[in-house]
């Protein structure tokens, strides 16, 4: 391609190719109990450090995963609300332009990727992320052996000094497109990938799928009317869709 | 009294000389220790011979690497492996008697890693067997080394440059190798 | 380069030295460090390095037995699924499931047998200590004093625990028991007293379309949290209508947070409550002996009971309406149970459920698990146990994966009671407060390493049961609890060995399973089993989903409710002095206490209060702004039977007069993630039990709370848990 | 090893004087020296506007090009979208471009200093400290058809306080 | 010595007075730069050190703040740093001569506090050891820096403002080495040779110095604008309530530039006494800055008032909590600090007495500095812990090691300063020369 097709093609703002796949989760708030499994398997399966007491006292504690409680009205009347904020994979990304190294960057598949043999740890992208799903290795976790034999060996361990998020889980979905390549499949199989939190869900309140497939679950969920995203005003197109809590009585 | 910058530099000249004698001392060092003591060709606890299986007695390598075309790792052969020929094949030789005491104490063989790459590269021998890939591209002419010799540093620009010429899809993306 | 002499060509020499010295190091220190490649001497069958296999077993983590699969790569676990398969959970598995892992590589497992000796703790063979303890039972066996040797067992469950009865049977001591701190005996107590069924129902949340629930927990920690919380999902969005949900407690549990109505009566009230709700019901229930019930119910009519529960007449109509016109189905358990009125409490449930049509109904109560009687003894039963170990001189006392010390209050007296016993042998994969105390410690397997067998109870609709193989190598030099038995009858010889001829818990496991195969099968032979029993190995379960999930019709007894006391039962304490009522919960992380040595739980955020490491103490706000009370004031509880001091956590959703505490916390050994973090509620529980049952009443105990002026932060995740007008939870969601 | 004529005044006016008579006299390649610049020094020599203007210009474009360039051809050795924005940022590549612009500016009238006035001066030349201090100079160098009484008259003439001669 | 008893120094005065202070320093001298230099290295490198070996969690930061003092020190130094160059060179463009005395040690503070600032770029990223990659150099992996980031922005620009403004003080003290050159003998001549390149101040070096200077003045006065600019961009380019403001950039170079006249000031005073040049900076420099600081302090007053009410009137519950939160919230006492001594503290030089009164003015720029200081602090500490999502809300407190590197850097400043003072002539000879009775006959007397 020469220089100036090139020039021509990437001088467009947006993504100049579609997405190869894009990946995407819908969220139902009225499903979702707030149990918290899925902040567990999320732990088990990405390799998350044990970052010890003291640490989760100065909030330093890494969750990929974590559920947020808003409480409304008061007693007699006090409701609470669970709600899991995840990485929203957001198209228009604001923490990805800052990094000066390009560490963390919009990958083929709509997602919102961090490498973290790259990260210098300016930590800018943790101060331009709204919903502050960046987690930042302070020190070199330790496990205490033999804990670490429970380490998933296809997720690298982070080392100090290196910022870290939720992948969607893409060692998953790289070892579900490796299957389909052995089957020769060209595409996979709606359904085939589901991250740690998404298979853990014991109410099937997270959905994930891929958004392309008009016919995947995810996509039929994303129309649903009650549907909407999180901090939606700061243009930053999430791929992860909240389905509203339903308000009832008897 | 002269205001001449030559001459003011006269004095610092030995001391540029000094850095400049230091500097060849260090391309030399480097040199001296990157040629003579390599660890491309580590030593072996059994010298091994890829030349006599795979060369003269062409034994395939997925014969004894069975994994490479189903697995992220090639995979090395049990000891049961060896001995399942080495029961009968060549016992009197000395590295053979070291094999069948490993055997013996059902102790594996600690061998050394050659081609290595770090723990943050995501590498699916499959993937490349299956693309058609020779071992050799990576391992180089294996068959006829007497001692394993890494061939290749695998360092980024090796895979990049791989990928990207033979249009790889997605070739060029980083969680493509990265983890 | 005239002026160069001798001393400098010198020193560029010498600097070329430096230099090149240098360059060899740096060269040198830049290479790699010598990566191993360790190959296998002889590789397991279906091992393919870099390629997962997946192992299906069950999970003990709790007593719902959920199926799992674990993740295995290079022979070791790397995590814990739901199996898909499995009609308990489905695929879902909850947080303490997951964390099966830190329990299996938990670094403060025992390692080996360990034998006291001269106060300290001595590494030995598992020859030595079978040895040992066969010597010592064997030679009481001999001098006919078999009687002096006790055994404490957690509840064993499946063929497992049938060999160890068979074992204790055999072995002729009378004095065993087996326990466990959650145990329901209230709810099967009163179903035998109304249906004539001592046993678990199944509740069929997922069709039901009202259901109002007396402090049962079952999206949290109530019988079998995930199979409910599947239910709970296809009640909300699952199917054409969605359910609605009520929660009546005076503390808002994890369920109660996701209820759409939530209402917390007067302590102890739910039985008043559950009388009324039945008192409007029953003038439209449609079953045979309405009218008569209704007869016998006029003393419960709202307006004249709504006072003591202290919730609006009206509200318990409405409610009571909307669970008679719709498939009503009504729970009780946690706090609700746990009264000394608690078997009262579920016979007023079960005819709320009779009346509103529920028993035997899809979406309602069907009685037809085959879930064994439970066989775990009551907090009375143990509280004697410990007694008995003094008065008959207990030589030989075996913990089988039993911790009293902790589970139970001081009240029940084990510690000192252990303290007497001669020689104490604990059998525990962790050094918990009891193991702490034993002379012999015998490593247990992990759930991860063992050879078992379950079936859940409750059941889920139809008969169920799984086998749990050992998913990796053992990590350390255990046995599971099978072979110890096993073995120690081979040590104590006599008949023993021949009448447990098995020589490992898998033998015994596979020919117990044939046997029952062929009894099953008219056409089986060893030869089909072997297929079967490879099957079930890989699905993890037998047993199918039949077309519809119908119930056994069982009738109400007419005389179900007669003799009861419906009131708000007993509570230790005077009003005036402990003016609020302590009610300790299950927590969703710790559970009662087993599952606090893991890190992952340590570390994970308790649903409600986000809080995480140590325990808190939970009051209304209102209370604590009259008792100028800050979060975080080191509070102290005291009841009549003791003290403890504990953080204060301001919770919404709790009644003024109620102080609510989690158990699992407080352990004093256990392993370095529990040791000395928080405190235990059980410690200051009285001994008041439920008349019927003789459980311990958890939620009888009045306590009064007053600041010791120090201050501990808790650590928790929340910041600020209001919404501040932010679109937070969905376009005008409103809330500030 | 060249000799040059020097004359040293106390006062700027006799300093100018002596440089207009020299220059009169049709000695052109006078070196005036002083302590502070002095633009009537400047006038005398004719110094009108200086050539280092070509290298800032020069250095600014240049500057201006490659920064672009830099931005741009690293931007496209490896394609990584970022936030849905193009790659070929206009915008941000600008703020580039304007440091690079004023970065190479800089550097270039550096150069182009070194290379008008002729520093650093590598051998020895004509030089009286007291010129750094209170005094000013005026040194010819000697040449064919330039006498040292004369312009060593033409000096003192003017009120040099002291004229010599300086070999280098 | 009052301005009535003032008698302007002879020429070859100058060159004693100035040079004095390189040639015979006294045993105060190395006893001060021993001391600074022991304060860099025990509170600056030592707990850095640590620092490097655990991680970056040695600091208070954590996962809501993300960013702490290392970064408001950093946008502290760069702050002070405008001005020193900036001004120098506004002024020698407009030619008011009385820059001449102070702008030397002005330049060389600007140097100085770049430098200082840089440091705390490798203090905050979390591998300083990969920090290379922020870099433009050419690499096997083909992977160049991010050019759309913020951060690369300011990498280039301070890159740049660096070089410039060493180059500016550079050139602008070639004529002063050869002065020092003149005055000595030995290896220090050899030295100063080589840092004069041999000048000799021929009228064709003084033309070509004349032209260079003055282009250099014209870049750097751009340069330094968008430094600032760009130092804003940092936070502003973020969508984080309080931070994300188009003000931004001016409130910031504004904010430069007042702090960094206010450390002129202070600096000034310093030289000037203990450099015994009282001949030479006087009541009509205190006087100019004062005034400058003045006017200064109301555009900064200004715009701090325009963020609030720009906010207050916006309303967006976000801003608004941010807002509240500054105003009354847990360091809401530092933002009133800062207020105090920016904004209302800096109007009692509207009096030419305190203007003029050596002794107030160096309170009044100690305070309006650590106001200054503060102001940065506030902007880090009190938005980042509290974004969107407030179950996220987090809080700040900057740890031991955090203060320690904080008081540190002062020392690594004041050091680099001692070294300039003893190998660059602090006040510039040649141009206070300029500004003193030109040597004609007439208008001074024959030297007796």
């Amino acid at each position: 391609m020469s220089i100036v097709e090139k020039y021509k093609k990437y001088r467009k703002a947006g993504y100049f190719d579609k997405f190869d796949y894009h990946w995407g989760m819908t969220i139902d708030l009225d499903r979702c109990t707030g149990c918290e499994a899925c902040v567990v398997a999320c732990t088990a399966e990405n390799n998350l450090p044990i970052v010890g007491e003291e640490n989760y006292r100065l909030k330093r504690e890494i969750k990929w995963l974590r559920i947020e409680r808003y409480w409304d009205g008061d007693y007699p009347d006090a409701k609470l609300n669970f709600i899991p904020i995840l990485c929203q994979q957001c198209d228009q990304a604001p923490c990805e332009t800052p990094c000066p190294v390009g560490a963390t960057y919009h990958n083929q598949d709509g997602l919102n990727t961090q490498i973290y043999n790259r990260c210098i740890g300016t930590r800018t992208c943790a101060v331009y992320c709204p919903y502050e799903v960046r987690y930042f290795n302070w020190f070199t976790y330790k496990w205490d052996a033999p804990l670490e034999q429970q380490l998933n060996p296809d997720v690298s361990v982070r080392e100090k000094g290196v910022m870290e998020k939720c992948t969607f889980c893409i060692q998953r979905i790289r070892d579900a497109k490796d299957t389909a390549k052995d089957e020769d499949r060209r595409r996979v199989r709606d359904g085939e990938v589901k991250p740690a939190c998404v298979q853990s869900c014991a109410t099937e309140a997270l959905v994930f799928g891929d958004l392309n497939d008009p016919d995947a679950k995810v996509s039929k969920l994303y129309k649903d009317k009650r549907g909407y995203k999180v901090l939606e005003e700061l243009n930053t197109a999430p791929s992860v869709v909240y389905l509203k809590k339903v308000k009832a009585h008897v | 009294m002269s205001i001449s910058v030559l001459d003011a530099l006269q004095p610092f000249k030995k001391a540029v000389f000094i850095g400049l004698f230091g500097l060849f001392g260090l391309v030399v060092g480097v040199w001296a220790n990157t040629t003579y003591f390599s660890d491309k060709a580590p030593v072996q606890p059994i010298n091994f011979s890829h030349q006599i299986h795979a060369g003269e007695n062409e034994i395939p390598c997925m014969y004894c690497h069975a994994h490479a075309a189903t697995s992220t790792s090639a995979g090395v052969p049990s000891v049961e492996k060896c001995m399942g020929c080495h029961k009968a094949i060549a016992t009197d030789r000395p590295e053979i008697q070291k094999l069948t005491n490993y055997w013996n104490n059902r102790e594996p063989i600690p061998w050394i890693k050659v081609h290595d790459v770090p723990d943050f590269v995501y590498f699916p021998h499959k993937r490349h067997i299956q693309a058609g890939l020779e071992c050799q591209q990576c391992h180089g002419d294996v068959q006829n080394m007497a001692v394993v010799t890494r061939v290749s540093d695998l360092k980024m620009p090796f895979c990049v440059d791989c990928h990207t010429e033979r249009e790889v899809e997605h070739g060029r993306d980083c969680w493509t190798c990265h983890k | 380069m005239s002026d160069i002499n001798r001393r400098d060509f010198l020193k560029f020499v010498g600097a070329g030295g430096v230099g090149a010295g240098a360059g060899f190091y740096l060269a040198d220190a830049s290479k790699k460090t010598v990566e191993y490649l360790i190959p296998q001497v002889v590789p397991p069958e279906d091992y393919v390095p870099g390629v997962a296999s997946w192992y299906n077993t069950v999970c003990t983590q709790c007593d719902a037995a959920c199926g799992i699969s674990v993740r295995t790569k290079e022979g070791r676990a790397k995590k814990i699924e739901g199996n898909a398969n499995h009609p308990v959970n489905q695929g879902g598995l909850c947080a303490r499931g997951q964390a099966g892992l830190n329990a299996l590589y938990n670094p403060d497992r025992v390692r080996t047998p360990l034998l006291l000796e001269g106060g300290r703790y001595r590494e030995i063979s598992w020859d030595r200590a079978l040895t040992e303890l066969g010597r010592r039972i064997s030679s009481l066996r001999i001098q006919n004093q078999i009687d002096k040797v006790s055994v404490l067992s957690n509840t064993q469950s499946g063929h497992i625990g049938e060999l160890l009865d068979r074992f204790i049977q055999l072995l002729g001591t009378d004095h065993y028991a087996q326990y466990s701190v959650t145990a329901p005996h209230a709810i099967q107590e009163a179903n035998r007293i109304s249906f004539g069924e001592p046993t678990l129902p199944y509740y069929d949340i997922a069709n039901a379309d009202v259901v109002v629930s007396f402090g049962a927990d079952y999206l949290g920690t109530w019988l079998s949290p995930v199979h409910y919380s599947k239910a709970y999902g296809k009640l909300r969005q699952g199917r054409d209508h969605r359910g609605t949900t009520v929660q009546f407690e005076s503390r808002m549990s994890l369920t109660g947070a996701n209820a759409d109505e939530w209402h917390a009566p007067n302590p102890g009230s739910e039985g008043l409550l559950a009388m009324a709700m039945a008192n409007v019901v029953s003038r439209s229930s449609a079953v045979a002996d309405a009218g008569a019930w209704s007869q016998s119910l006029s003393a419960y009519a709202p307006s004249r009971v709504a006072e003591q529960i202290g919730i609006d007449a009206d509200k318990i109509e409405a409610v009571a309406n909307a669970f008679a016109s719709g498939n009503g189905l009504a729970l009780a358990g946690g706090s609700a149970l746990a009264g000394t009125n608690g078997v009262a409490v579920q016979v007023a449930v079960n005819v709320l459920n009779y009346l509103g049509g529920a028993i035997g109904r899809e979406g309602g109560v069907i009685f037809n698990s085959d879930g064994p009687a439970s066989k775990a003894a009551s907090f009375a039963q143990l509280t004697e146990f410990a007694q008995q170990l003094g008065d008959r001189g207990t030589e030989v006392l075996m913990l089988l994966d039993a911790n009293p010390v902790y589970d139970l209050p001081q009240s029940a007296g084990f510690s000192a009671a252990i303290e007497n016993v001669p020689f104490v042998v604990s059998v525990n994969s962790f050094l918990d407060e009891s193991s702490a105390m034993a002379d012999l410690v015998l490593p247990l397997d992990t759930y991860l390493e063992a050879w078992s067998d379950a079936s859940p109870n409750p059941g889920v609709g139809f008969s169920v049961s799984s086998i749990a193989q050992p998913v990796v190598q053992r990590v350390f030099d255990t046995k599971s609890l099978g072979d110890i038995v096993l073995g120690l009858s081979a040590q104590i010889g006599s008949e023993l060995p021949i009448e447990l001829p098995w020589t490992s818990a898998e033998e015994y496991l596979r020919g117990v399973w044939l046997d029952n195969y062929l009894a099953a099968e008219p056409g089986g032979n060893e030869k089909s089993f072997e297929t079967f029993w490879r099957s079930v190995l890989s699905a993890g379960v037998v047993g199918q989903r039949p077309a519809s999930v119908g119930g056994a019709n069982v009738s109400l007894n007419s005389s179900a409710t007669s003799g009861m006391d419906f009131g708000v039962g007993d509570f230790s304490g005077s009003e005036s002095e402990r003016p609020f009522v302590f009610q300790p919960y299950e927590s969703v992380m710790m559970g009662v206490g087993r599952t606090a040595n893991s890190p992952w739980l340590q570390e994970t955020p308790d649903p409600l209060t986000s809080i995480v490491y140590g325990s808190w103490v939970e009051l209304n706000p209102a209370t604590a702004k009259e008792l100028g009370i800050r979060e975080g004031d080191l509070l102290e509880v005291a009841s009549d039977s003791g003290t403890l001091t504990a953080p204060a956590f301001l919770y919404p959703g709790i009644r003024p007069d109620v102080i609510a505490m989690p158990m699992g916390q407080g352990h004093t050994e256990y392993g370095r993630y529990a040791k000395d973090r928080g405190v235990s509620p059980t410690r200051i529980l009285s001994d008041l039990t439920d008349s019927r049952t003789g459980a311990l009443a958890t939620a009888a105990t009045r306590v009064s709370i007053s600041k010791t002026g120090e201050r501990h932060g808790l650590i928790k995740n929340d910041g600020i848990t209001r919404t501040l007008g932010r679109q937070i939870l969905g376009p005008h969601s409103g809330g500030h | 090893m060249t000799t040059s004529v020097m004359g040293l005044f106390d006062y700027e006016d006799d300093f100018l004087a002596a440089a207009r008579k020299l220059k009169d006299a049709g000695i052109s390649d006078l070196t005036l020296m002083s302590p502070i610049p002095l633009h009537d020094a400047e006038k005398v020599l004719g110094l009108g506007s200086s050539a280092i203007r070509r290298f800032y210009l020069i250095g600014a474009i240049i500057g201006a090009v490659s920064g672009f360039a830099l931005a741009t051809f690293s931007a496209l050795s490896f394609i990584l979208p970022t936030g849905g924005r193009a790659i070929i940022a206009i915008p941000p590549f600008l703020v580039i471009t304007y440091e690079l612009t004023i970065l190479f500016g800089v550097i270039a009238t550096l150069i182009g200093f070194h290379v008008v006035s002729g520093l650093p001066a590598w051998r020895d030349k004509p030089y009286d400290e007291q010129t750094n201090v209170n005094q000013f100079s005026v040194s010819v160098e000697l040449g064919e058809g330039k006498d040292a009484d004369r312009i060593g008259q033409i000096m003192s003439s003017a009120g040099a306080v002291n004229v010599k001669q300086v070999e280098v | 010595m009052s301005e009535a008893t003032y008698q302007e120094p002879r020429w070859d005065e100058v060159n004693r007075d100035v040079l004095a202070t390189m040639l015979n320093t006294g045993p105060r001298y190395w006893w001060l730069l021993g001391i600074s230099i022991t304060v860099a290295l025990v509170c600056f490198f030592g707990p850095w050190a640590y620092q490097l070996y655990v991680g970056v969690g040695a600091a208070g930061m954590n996962r809501s703040a993300v960013w702490g003092t290392y970064l408001s020190n950093f946008i502290f130094w760069i702050g002070l740093s405008h001005s020193g160059t900036l001004l120098s060179a506004v002024l020698h463009i407009t030619q008011s001569d009385w820059r001449k005395a102070i702008y030397r040690s002005a330049e060389a503070m600007t140097l100085f506090s770049l430098m200082t600032a840089a440091f705390f770029v490798m203090v905050h990223v979390g591998r300083v050891w990969f920090v290379h990659w922020s870099a433009p150099i050419p690499n096997e992996m083909d992977l160049w820096p991010n050019f759309r980031s913020p951060l690369m922005f300011d990498v280039m620009a301070i890159t740049t403002y660096l070089t410039a403004s060493s180059i500016f003080i550079y050139m602008g003290s070639v004529p002063d080495f050869a002065a020092v050159r003149d005055a000595s003998t030995g290896m220090r001549r050899r030295l100063y040779t080589i840092f004069s390149f041999g000048w000799r101040g021929t009228a064709k070096e003084w033309h070509t110095l004349g032209w260079a200077y003055t282009f250099f003045a014209v870049f750097v006065i751009p340069l330094a604008v968008s430094v600032h600019s760009i130092v804003s961009w940092d936070f502003a380019m973020s969508i984080v309530p309080g931070l994300h403001h188009t003000i931004f950039a001016p409130y910031f170079v504004c904010g430069a530039i007042y702090s960094g006249t206010a450390g002129i000031v202070t600096v000034m005073f310093i030289i000037r006494k203990y450099l015994n040049f009282e001949r030479y900076i006087r009541e009509i420099h205190l006087d100019n800055l004062g005034k400058l600081l003045v006017v200064l302090s109301l555009i900064w007053t200004y715009i701090n008032i325009m963020e609030v009410f720009t906010t207050w009137y916006g309303g967006s519950s976000f801003e608004m909590e941010a807002l509240k939160w500054r105003l009354t919230g847990f360091y809401a006492p530092l933002y009133w600090e800062m207020i105090l001594f920016c904004a209302a503290v800096p109007l009692l030089m509207l009096s030419k007495k305190i203007r003029c009164n050596w002794k107030y003015m160096l309170i009044i720029s100690i305070l309006i500095n650590i106001g200054m200081l503060t102001e940065r602090f506030i902007i880090v500490a009190t938005s980042l812990p509290r974004k969107f999502l407030p179950d996220s809300y987090g809080f700040y407190f900057p740890s031991g090691v955090e203060i320690s590197i904080t008081i540190g850097s002062f020392a690594i400043f004041t050091t680099l300063f001692l070294i300039f003072v003893k190998w660059v002539p602090s006040v510039s000879i040649y141009e206070v020369k300029e500004t003193l009775k030109p040597l004609k006959r007439g208008s001074v007397e024959a030297r007796s």
